[in-house]
């Protein structure tokens, strides 16, 4: 299906219902859906699963979803920051679980979920606490752990501008984790800069095809 | 599921192929196999705008390219120049068959040498003595799009059913297929329930008692 | 390192040695290496263990390979075609090992390799005579079979252009197996149409970094 | 290895920096984890070639923005604006850590609370009462890259070794050091043998008799 194509963040995020399980894109600032989380943060649905690098920072975006209390597990590399005040009591407060998985472990797990995989072998975390608990093979001398994917309901992503047919291309480090959530998501939500016609992107520098995209939006931005 | 229905005659190749086209929905995402699957593009419509995948890296395949169209770089997974469309993208073989396996199309559609009533899919290779093997992509097609369809002949030229309790030929895959098109009818597989949707050039009772496995008529 | 830059085939494949495993590029004649393969042919490297989506193919590349009995094992999706004669002789008199993989499987065992997974789960050919032998599990309700790397010693893939850094831009549906086999194996030797300045490929558009690539030769090309 | 060789005062932090600098070979490809390995950057010279990944998706980072050149999609792995050089190149988050994983890094450059003489690093978790943990790339740098280096002070607060036989913090990856810079020595670790290429402002001796493992001398 071409994806729908909203006309605010609002109307974006309006079908995310509570429980829902969130891929949130963005590396620090770069790639970050700041306008779909803060509309995220409008719609009021709650019990939320979020995947993240990070676990929010400073009063906005998603550690108000987290001080809210909307966000019952944060699946996450790295939620201790200088910042990260209302993750923190949460945490102390035994009101967020978290999954701490290293940062490379939780893109492939992502990827393997978009890309249909049921579990690899991975050498990041062998021997370490993050493995425990976890089957564990040692393969041509080398240790591995067995990961799973994470798939999820929805992703909120960031490119820089999207076709009429959902393609995407994105700019510089904010690409980051955006095209594997596309693919990992049931339903993927893209805020962009720019709607262009479709043909207006070059098919050979297309980043996420937009199989991958089921609703976007034009925001405007900076560049 | 459709009401059943029937024609007089047996359906052509270009009748099974506009009835697939047809039931694509709209804006759905379609792998065509090599053969006579490859015959739907002809049929489907600009207003279905169904965007069209090729294993070997592309989505937004357009139709066979001829004359000065001709690119070798780029050609379908049966080695067929084609063109492309607005809004195509490509990607490398990795990304390709990660799209497939993880569920992205909405249809394959396959041609097949056997399909079980519990929807396993034959059409990989013969098992005969002697036979080089060779499975391409048949494997990941069978068993990665949302929904897997089949289009082949009913019966072998001596007259069995390729619609089988059970698979004799080597398996692609197990319980993939969820429609099969055929010259004489068209069957929805469900639960192991093989319920036919039309039968053509054959009434339902002869059609029940010529197949070895037990058919529902469509309400 | 930056690419070594060969000035010819012969040049750039003459590292090549007996008993060596090589990932070829490749759908059809879109992405084949042809030059380089015939180098390979007239370099003498024997005892080869070749990967490649098909066997060879009339009396060129590698089908020539194959005929002079260089070839001892072939790890292919598709090896039987109208004019794989040469193949289909080796392989009758048992003068060649086959293993045959599921296309996609193929696909990802080699990215698994560039990318340090020691195994994956793949439902693809769950339940088929091509998981004989093999582990399998069933996870969520589904059937996989764990399937393990393939990484070799060179790869030979063509591209359409690259830049001195190594950098690598394809064309259409050329690129098929060019990114993932650069990524698995220890040498990959490309062969582009031109050479240019470091500074002339957006970055945002190179496919393959030039980490991946250890040889480059330009040969012109039609395009 | 290189000779032995010994200077009358510790190691400046700039000093070691600029040891590691030299150590990498031409044309290398390197991460610089966090904090003091960063500052190696800055002693890289135009004709090594070196290049810079960032493992938030870059290879060819250049120096840390300023003024005009801050763009906030264009940051190192520690969230500060940075540059692009020519022959850089961007991807995604699955793709940067496929590169690491996947041993095509040639060095990897890591701060560390300790190092055993087997190579085990720590550097991602006091395993403190009450201590929020979080590990980023951590684990996936330790163990990626062909050679992973170590920057850290050799001697706690306290002035126990950090350089130890058995980890007592927890551990970000297993027999993945092979070199460790401090003000005080430069280690080489292969097998479990723990070589000590140079001192600095401390004799071989009074090292031996200060660190819990075994030392050998360079040649």
């Amino acid at each position: 299906m071409a994806p729908r194509i909203a006309t605010t963040a609002a109307e974006a995020v309006a079908n995310i219902h509570d429980s829902a399980t969130i891929l949130i894109g963005g590396f620090g600032n770069a790639g970050q859906p700041m306008e779909l989380i803060d509309a995220l943060m409008d719609c009021g649905a709650t019990d939320l699963t979020v995947i993240n690098n990070n676990a929010g920072q400073a009063d906005a975006g998603l550690a108000l979803l987290i001080k809210e209390r909307r966000v019952k597990k944060i699946i996450c590399s790295f939620p201790r920051q200088s910042d990260s005040w209302h993750f923190d009591e949460a945490y102390r407060a035994g009101e967020i679980e978290l999954e701490l998985v290293p940062q490379g472990n939780l893109a492939e797990r992502i990827r393997a979920a978009g890309a249909g995989i049921g579990g690899f072998f991975t050498p990041t975390g062998y021997g370490t606490l993050l493995a425990e608990g976890k089957e564990t093979r040692v393969i041509d001398g080398k240790g591995y752990v067995l990961e799973s994917p994470i798939s999820a309901d929805f992703a909120l992503i960031k490119a820089l501008r999207a076709d009429t047919h959902g393609n995407l291309v994105y700019r510089k480090t904010a690409r980051n984790f955006g095209p594997i959530m596309a693919a990992a998501a049931k339903s993927a939500i893209v805020q962009i800069d720019e709607i262009v016609e479709t043909g207006q992107l070059d098919p050979e520098v297309v980043v996420t095809p937009g199989i991958y995209v089921n609703t976007l939006v034009a925001l405007g931005g900076k560049n | 599921m459709s009401t059943f229905t029937t024609t007089e005659t047996a359906l052509t190749r270009d009748e099974m192929a506009a009835l697939v086209a047809a039931d694509i929905p709209e804006g759905a995402f379609v792998n065509l196999g090599i053969g006579q699957p490859t015959n739907v593009s002809n049929f489907l419509t600009a207003q279905q705008g169904v965007t069209l995948h090729t294993e070997n890296g592309m989505l937004g395949m357009g139709p066979v390219a001829t004359g000065d169209e001709v690119d070798e770089d780029l050609i379908n997974a049966g080695k067929i120049p084609v063109t492309e469309l607005p809004g195509a993208s490509y990607f490398h073989h990795a990304d390709s068959f990660a799209m497939m396996r993880g569920g992205h199309l909405d249809v394959c559609v396959l041609g097949a040498f056997q399909v079980s009533g519990s929807g396993d899919l034959a059409n990989w290779h013969t098992g005969a003595p002697g036979a080089i093997p060779a499975v391409g992509g048949a494997m990941d097609l069978a068993i990665g799009a949302k929904a897997t369809w089949v289009m082949m002949g009913l019966f072998t030229k001596t007259g069995e059913s390729k619609l089988v309790e059970a698979l004799s030929y080597p398996v692609t895959g197990l319980g993939c297929v969820s429609r099969i098109y055929t010259e004489s009818a068209i069957f929805e597989l469900q639960d192991s329930i093989v319920t036919v949707r039309s039968t053509h050039g054959i009434s339902f009772e002869e059609l029940a008692e010529r197949l070895p496995v037990a058919l529902v008529r469509a309400a």
